[in-house]
């Protein structure tokens, strides 16, 4: 099981969390074209590369952000989401 | 016996059919690249070759043939969607499976022994009621049984009367079935390279001269090539190898894990699937039961196993037959597969003219090997989208036209 | 009896007899004994029949990897004979056999191996029907292949599964394996020592070495209480972050280790030559093991085939055993004899070098090993150990990272292990001697006690081994084939070369065509030799064709043990125990257990209208508690729900309850319910009984990408909900003590009161599913019993009766009101259930917002109406039935039910968006394929003015 | 009848949810806490009105100590009182709190939407062991630790107390609970 570590809780199990795939752009829904906005809907990150997403701690319910590498499936960090507010 | 058995005891030596011919030198341009060495692009060669007479054909493969998702895959077989768009394409797909020995001259092993799909809760009920509505609609072989009906076509089924997880019927589909995943891929790679397509193994491409709205050429590891039509069924390369075509797909790639246990002598005739569970099991030729489940519940590129993966799929299982728990498991492996977000796959034109795709197979990709090899092929040839192909077009998610097809591939891909 | 007495037989208790019987035939062993070395002490070798020809099998490598020694026990198919201890009674019979396994009718298949080429299956049993296969071919090879017999009756095991924890786990008691947990544990790591073998010791426990060396470790190993040994254990697979499931007996131990010394030993290799299978050829550590483990005589007359030093070891262990060592062959050529030679040529043992054992010929039926030709000449002969070298257990340095490769200097398989929390030690890292093994074990607890940050002192690297390369016997094909690579897949050398000359060339097709490795050692023994033919028939280095990748599991590994016992989750609301003594038919709605209806299933029916009749004409109680209750708190609670929800919340007034629809960013219906606004900082909301789980988690996502002031708490197990319901809902409520008014000028329909009923605080709400006058009290879950009791007690004068789901989903559906999920699909807009009147249109944002007006622009195609069918219609759609429209489906049934109060079956539909209207008249398919037609209703099929609700 | 004055019912009360599932005993014993007096504040303000009571508030996942009720900190915001024998010092909290003004947090219900078991005996920590896969060993878990975890395959919270290991966990599962610790204690038994 891998572990990953929550920046409340500690290292835990995997399944101790639920993911909510990378962070997303939120372009203003009012200024964004039709055709842009269904792309915008329907397109995920899937680089190969490293990602910034979202992460539910279930138990604690504690939300934060991961930086993670889709190939090798390794954990570069773990931070509050307070941290990418605050240094976009 | 078989003549052919005969005639092999009675020459001397190996009869040598040479399916796959050593990669030859590349050629500077081919009028189709296909990119993608697996079911799918080896199915297009065969058919580019066969039905339309396009010969300059080369087939790439970075790694070894059909190594990718054609060889891990859990080769269910089956129509029972429930868009009909989704039903009229698998429809001809389990058709086109069922002459595909003959086809190809290659045994497939195509086995059509049904799929039988467990509902444990009315919600399931439900689906399977509308999957059955329309695939009888649309001229499938598809109905709801009764838990009457399911334990006569599986006996052995842990019914769990009055628990929380009893079966309240089935979705029997007696067009379902399997087949032996490599011997398709290498059927059609015997056949195509019979009438002149080239197939490349260990060339990767490493990217594309764009110039306006077409493909120019293909970069690769061994050189490039000029192409004047380009195939992408690359499977869980489908979102990078776009992307460097500056396409980028709706597809996030998640690991589909599956596992083997040791060869027993024919207990389970049908394909048996449990949507709460999870997990689905079939019996293979050699014995060996095949055990399978839902993908990761996160975005990886990655083949490597999971404990936990193994654990659920063994819990499923041992639920459904409890007298598998003395039973061996031998090995465990996983594939990447590129998921859409409607559960249907992308095909024909891409924004590029000379781009095509064949992309966004998912969980579910083995089964349409055949039809999408044929209808791209048609597609290539004759440089339109054939109808049944454009309910699966990339637009579909700028104008909300999905094929929502989750309730029906969750635990039987 | 070819039993030896003490102290060979380590394993055993001769002071305990066990009786056993195989193949039907009595069987006596020791305790201690396994199942084949039981069988081997009374003589009988053959164990069972190959796969494909149907040879007979023995003992190969006493490890219990090969399908050679696979048996049937009653309830457990494949059962390794060489690990599977006997037990009194045990019944054990052999697998693969038509007929018995002395005479097997499918013997006559191992003559006609040439018409059976490699792959000659997909060649042929392709007619003379397109179904030939399906109906006639497969079914025969179904019935061939397989090994074992699965017993469908199998009684019930106990599997449990626990957790383990610790700083080191080390793989391996052998020299390698202990040297290094004790060096860790000394060191005060906190150690565990896993071992597959019943004892420690590993080859110390059955190879020719000195007993001091294993006594001394033992010893210093009993005196680390931080060093937790566990024998009859095996790591059967590493997985991501140093996770690996170990495994002892029915227990499944997962465990996280922080460092990994992986010190697996090697896997002893067969030679590969004419009728190599025999019953009698084994390899050279198979018969140590027999003679010290069981103290079994492996044979009478030997011939040892020696390559290295093991070899002549064996040699000295069969002399001790009693069994005439006629020969040592040993294929290297002549040089310098060392000791070990020195030593048998003492006792008389003709050794002859330069030479190998060319091919080898068994008793009637192969039976067993008759001879074997060396150099030329016959040798008549009983055994054959098979001495020629090792490769090391690649599996899991391979899992955990390990890249194989391939020495061409000293012809060694070799792993390499990335940097990291996994360490290798002993013959795995390719050590020889005892000593490196031993020293190898503590560099790798000194590696593994750094990177837990322990100060160690840096042991030198290891000394150069000796570049001299090892002899590796060349494989070529035997014109008569019968050289066996795989013993599991019955793969001669041929079937290897004719792969490749079929083009497949890489190592991964040539599995895949001929299924090389695919059997149960999973290439154990067979790796390393295909690797060898491929890349000679290639014409490619070994290093380049590499060997297949390792999966996991490392052995084969029982589905009982991974599945455990799980108990399956349930919920039960606070008023389980009600609805029981109440008689009521529980059913299980998700995990949540919930009343269908209340009586005998006998008289499921009346009681579901009796139910219905009672809300229409009197009162009901509904026990509503499995659905979702969310409290959102805090200054900014009005704006998150106006984002979340498409009706405006932040005005809503205090006091009111206001009906939710929560749309996808797609724009697509997911979830519905009610906010009742409690204070202006305070709002309590429901979700649907299935969708809560998620609707909760999205609240927080979008709280945390949004960050409002807002908290929010899911209250779904603290309360409790009751409905009661029907036209003399009030004076049940009035004829309680409360402080609150329900008369309707002050308890308006959609407005909420907290307060207190029958001392019990309250929170309700006027809202009402059944579309009947009807109050939601909804209170802490502790205090449920008692408000169920009250409200029962206080409605028996009115003729109260509590109602089920059933009854529930009728009431609705004659209302026309949807169930998310049921009613709605995945692309439902909210213009597709006619919900309009649902939709902020004032609202700058809400989730969804922006997709419904464009989806609303591409045009909407069907729309969910109200179908009504004839009283006494004879054929009645079923849920799910097809919406036609010039033969084409447009939509579907989505529900349908009987009315009682209108005396028909009414149901809701998606029709196409032209027949939307009042009066349309639909063509639906019966799941008998009949057309029938109904005309749409647009309004709720009962009380169409929802006056009765709001009375 | 006032308010508060109808009789409460827990799950393993005859009349409760789980009404006729025994409670393991022997080598591991499972024992039920859900009736005794426990308060939870969450959201904005709940730390410095707890603060200014004069309550010490532990770091988060820490367990503290006043007047003989144990403090949870489960989060910035979100403190969970435990007052197994001292129900009247709980009681004040309470009536203070009701009676303050905001800000002072609200309450979290967790008296009514989490069960409080305790799992003691001999065999406890096989048993720990089996039900959870974090490292509960008291050299890395200290008796001060709380674990919002995964215990017996469903969330909970859970820390040591003087017997064992108390454990809080939605109680609408507590049936469910009750016997998969009584399935992992026949394993371990």
């Amino acid at each position: 099981m891998k572990l990953l570590t929550c920046p409340m809780n500690g290292p835990r199990n995997i399944d101790e969390f639920q993911s909510f795939g990378p962070v997303r752009a939120r372009p203003d829904p009012n200024a964004t074209a039709d055709g842009d906005w269904s792309r915008h809907l329907f397109r995920a990150e899937n680089r190969k590369g490293i990602v910034v997403e979202w992460w539910r701690h279930v138990p604690s319910n504690y939300f934060f952000l991961a930086e993670r590498d889709l190939v090798s499936n390794e954990i570069i960090r773990t931070f509050d989401a307070s941290e990418l507010r605050d240094h976009p | 016996m078989p003549l052919r058995l005969l005639k092999y005891g009675l020459s001397r030596d190996y009869p040598v059919s040479g399916d796959i011919p050593a990669t030859p030198d590349l050629k500077p341009a081919y009028d189709v690249v296909i990119i993608g060495g697996g079911g799918h692009g080896l199915s297009c060669a065969h058919h580019l070759a066969k039905y339309h007479g396009i010969k300059s054909v080369a087939v790439l493969e970075k790694a070894y043939l059909a190594g990718g998702n054609t060889a891990r895959n859990t080769t269910t077989i089956r129509s029972n969607y429930i868009t009909p768009e989704g039903i009229a394409f698998y429809k001809e797909g389990v058709e086109l499976f069922e002459r595909l020995s003959q086809e190809l001259d290659f045994n497939v092993m195509f086995s059509q022994r049904g799929q039988l799909t467990l509902a444990h809760t009315e919600a399931t009920m439900r689906s399977f009621h509308m999957r059955a509505e329309i695939g009888k609609h649309m001229g499938t072989r598809t109905e709801v049984v009764d838990q009457k009906g399911v334990e006569e076509l599986c006996p052995l089924l842990n019914m769990d009367y009055g628990g929380p997880l009893e079966i309240l019927g089935g979705l029997w589909h007696a067009d379902g079935g399997t087949a032996r995943h490599d011997a398709v891929a290498w059927g059609y790679a015997a056949q195509a390279s019979r009438r002149g397509v080239e197939i490349h193994q260990r060339t990767e491409v490493q990217g594309f001269e764009v110039v306006g709205d077409r493909v120019q050429a293909v970069k690769t590891n061994r050189g490039r090539v000029a192409c004047g039509q380009v195939l992408i069924a690359t499977g869980g390369m489908n979102y990078d190898v776009a992307l460097m075509a500056g396409v980028e797909l709706p597809i996030r790639c998640y690991p589909l894990q599956a596992m083997v246990t040791q060869p027993l002598k024919p207990w389970l005739d049908t394909l048996v699937s449990s949507v709460s569970l999870h997990t689905y099991l079939v019996q293979s030729s050699r014995g060996e039961v095949v055990i399978g489940g839902g993908s990761d519940p996160y975005q990886l590129y990655s083949t490597r196993s999971t404990l936990d993966m193994k654990e659920h799929l063994a819990e499923g299982a041992v639920h459904l037959f409890p007298f598998l728990q003395g039973v061996r498991l031998l090995r465990q492996w996983a594939g990447i597969t590129d998921m859409t977000p409607d559960y249907s796959p992308i095909m024909g034109a891409s924004p590029l003219t000379n781009l095509w795709l064949d992309c966004g197979w998912g969980t579910w990709g083995f089964k349409a090997t055949p039809v999408a090899g044929k209808r791209i092929a048609q597609t290539i040839a004759e440089g339109r989208v054939p109808d049944i192909l454009k309910p699966f077009a990339l637009e579909r998610f700028e104008t909300f036209r999905l094929l929502n097809e989750m309730g029906a591939t969750a635990a039987s891909h | 009896m070819n039993r030896l007495p003490a102290p060979f037989g380590s394993r055993i208790a001769r002071s305990r007899r066990i009786r056993f019987s195989f193949e039907g035939k009595p069987f006596e062993g020791y305790e201690g004994d396994s199942i084949a070395s039981a069988l081997a002490a009374s003589g009988q070798w053959v164990l069972s029949r190959s796969f494909k020809y149907h040879r007979p099998r023995g003992i190969l490598s006493m490890t219990g990897a090969d399908a050679n020694a696979l048996v049937q026990l009653p309830s457990e198919p494949n059962a390794a004979a060489e690990r599977t201890p006997i037990s009194e009674g045990l019944r054990v019979s052999a697998q693969n056999i038509n007929g018995s396994l002395e005479r097997d009718r499918d013997a006559i298949m191992d003559r006609f191996g040439r018409f059976m080429p490699v792959g000659f299956y997909y060649r042929t049993f392709m007619g003379p029907r397109r179904d030939s296969w399906l109906k006639f071919w497969e079914p025969i090879i179904r019935r061939k292949a397989g090994l074992g017999v699965v017993d469908t009756k199998a009684p019930h095991r106990h599997f449990d599964k626990t957790h383990l924890h610790c700083d080191v786990l080390v793989v391996g008691a052998g020299p390698a394996g202990l040297s290094a947990a004790i060096a860790a544990a000394e060191a005060g790591a906190d150690v565990v020592l896993c071992d597959e073998n019943p004892e420690i010791g590993g080859a110390l426990s059955y190879g020719r070495y000195d007993p001091s060396v294993l006594s001394g470790l033992s010893s210093r190993l009993e005196a680390l209480p931080n060093l937790r040994v566990l024998t009859g254990t095996v790591c059967n697979g590493w997985y991501e972050d140093n996770w690996l499931p170990l495994i002892g007996g029915d227990r499944l131990h997962r465990t996280r280790a922080r460092e990994v010394i992986l010190a697996t030993g090697a896997i002893e290799q067969p030679a590969v030559f004419r009728n190599n299978d025999l019953p009698g050829i084994m390899l050279g550590s198979a018969a140590q093991r027999l003679i010290r483990h069981y103290g079994v005589r492996p044979g009478d007359s030997a011939v040892v085939l020696a390559a290295h030093d093991d070899g002549c070891r064996t040699a000295l262990d069969l002399l001790d055993a009693g069994v005439s060592v006629v020969e040592l062959v040993d294929p290297r050529p002549a040089g310098e004899a060392g000791p070990l030679e020195a030593e048998l040529r003492g006792k008389g043992v003709a050794i002859r070098k330069g030479v190998t054992v060319e091919t080898a010929e068994g008793t009637a039926g192969n039976r067993h090993l008759a001879r074997v030709r060396v150099g030329g000449s016959w040798i008549a002969c009983d055994l054959l150990t098979v001495s020629i070298g090792s490769a090391p257990a690649w599996q899991l340095p391979c899992q955990a990272g390990g890249k194989v490769g391939y020495d061409a200097a000293t012809q060694m398989m070799t792993i390499t292990l990335p940097q990291g929390p996994v360490h290798l030690a002993g013959a795995v890292a390719a050590t020889d001697e005892l000593e490196d093994a031993i020293a190898s074990g503590r560099r790798a607890a000194a590696a593994a006690l750094s990177q837990l940050g322990h100060a160690v002192a840096v042991e030198p690297p290891a000394t150069p081994k000796s570049a001299r390369p090892r002899y590796v016997q060349p494989i070529v094909a035997d014109p008569k084939g019968r050289d066996f690579v795989d013993f599991d897949e019955d793969l001669q050398v041929k079937d290897l070369q004719n792969a490749t000359k079929d083009g497949y060339r890489e190592i991964e097709l040539v599995k895949r065509f001929t299924t090389v490795g695919m059997g149960p050692s999973q290439g154990r023994h067979s790796a390393l030799a295909t690797a060898r033919i491929v890349a000679e028939a290639t014409g490619r280095t070994i290093g380049d064709i590499g060997i297949t990748t390792a999966r996991p599991p490392v052995g084969p590994e029982t589905l009982g043990v991974l599945a455990g016992h799980h108990e399956t989750l349930e919920r039960r609301t606070a008023l389980q125990a009600r609805h029981v003594a109440l008689n009521a038919a529980m059913k299980p709605v998700g995990a949540w257990w919930r009343p269908y209806y209340y009586g005998d299933s006998s008289s499921a029916d009346e009681a579901v209208r009796e139910e219905i009749l009672a809300v229409r004409e009197g009162v009901g109680l509904l026990d509503v508690s499995t659905l979702g209750k969310l409290e959102i708190r805090g200054p900014d609670a009005g704006e998150f729900l106006d984002r979340l929800y498409t009706m405006a919340h932040a005005n809503q007034p205090v006091g009111r309850v206001r009906y939710c629809l929560m749309l996808n960013e797609m724009g697509s219906v997911i979830d519905d319910g009610v906010a009742y606004r409690m204070a202006q900082d305070q709002f309590y909301v429901t979700a649907t009984t299935g969708a809560v789980a998620r609707v909760y988690a999205d609240m927080l996502f979008w709280n945390a990408e949004w960050r409002l002031k807002v908290d929010v708490l899911n209250l779904t197990g603290a309360f409790s909900g009751l409905n009661v319901t029907g036209p003399k809902a009030r004076r049940v409520l009035e004829a309680l003590e409360s402080d609150i008014d329900f008369s309707r000028d002050a308890f308006p329909y959609l407005s909420g009161h907290d307060g207190t009923v029958a001392g019990v605080p309250v929170r309700v709400m006027r809202i009402g599913f059944t579309g009947e006058l009807s109050y939601e009290l909804h209170c802490p879950s502790s205090l449920a019993p008692a408000l169920w009791d009250a409200v029962m007690a206080a409605g028996k004068p009115h003729g109260l009766r509590p109602y089920g789901l059933e009854a529930s989903r009728v009431l609705r559906l004659e209302k026309g009101h949807i169930l998310i999920g049921q009613d709605t699909d995945a692309i439902t807009t909210p213009d597709e259930l006619g919900f309009g009147w649902a939709v902020s249109k004032k609202k700058p944002f809400f989730v969804g917002k922006r997709s419904i007006e464009m989806r609303a622009r591409l045009g909407q195609t069907r729309k969910l109406v109200g179908l009504q069918f004839p009283a006494g219609a004879r054929n009645i759609p079923g849920e799910s039935c097809l919406v036609l429209r010039n033969g084409a489906p447009v939509g579907q049934i989505t529900s349908v039910g009987y009315s009682p109060s209108l005396e028909r079956h009414i149901a809701l539909a998606y029709v196409h968006v032209d027949n939307q209207w009042e009066g349309s008249r639909v063509t639906v398919k019966c799941r008998n394929g009949e057309l029938v037609e109904a005309p749409v209703i647009t309004h709720a099929f009962f009380d169409p003015t929802n006056a009765r609700q709001e009375i | 009848m006032a308010a508060g004055t109808a009789t409460r019912i827990h799950p393993f009360m005859p009349g409760g949810a789980a009404d006729g599932t025994r409670l393991v005993s022997g080598a591991v014993v499972l024992s039920d806490l859900t009736g005794k007096p426990r308060f939870g504040l969450k959201g904005g303000g709940s730390a410095d009105w707890l603060a200014a009571q004069g309550i010490p508030l532990p770091a988060v996942n820490r367990i503290g100590e006043h007047r003989a009720m144990r403090v949870l900190r489960l989060g910035n915001e979100d403190i969970l009182l435990l007052a197994e024998d001292a129900a009247e010092t709980l009681a004040d909290v309470k009536a203070i709190w009701q009676a303050a003004p905001a800000p002072k947090g609200y309450s979290s219900w967790r008296e009514e939407g989490w069960a409080w078991m305790r799992l003691s005996g001999p065999r406890l920590a096989e048993a720990m062991c089996s039900l959870c896969a974090l490292d509960l060993r008291s050299q890395k878990f200290g008796a001060d630790y709380i674990a919002q975890t995964r215990v017996g395959h469903i969330e909970a919270v859970t820390f040591r107390s003087p017997a064992g290991f108390d454990i809080l966990f939605d109680i609408t599962a507590s049936a469910y609970f009750a016997r998969a610790v009584a399935a992992v204690a026949g394993h371990t038994a």
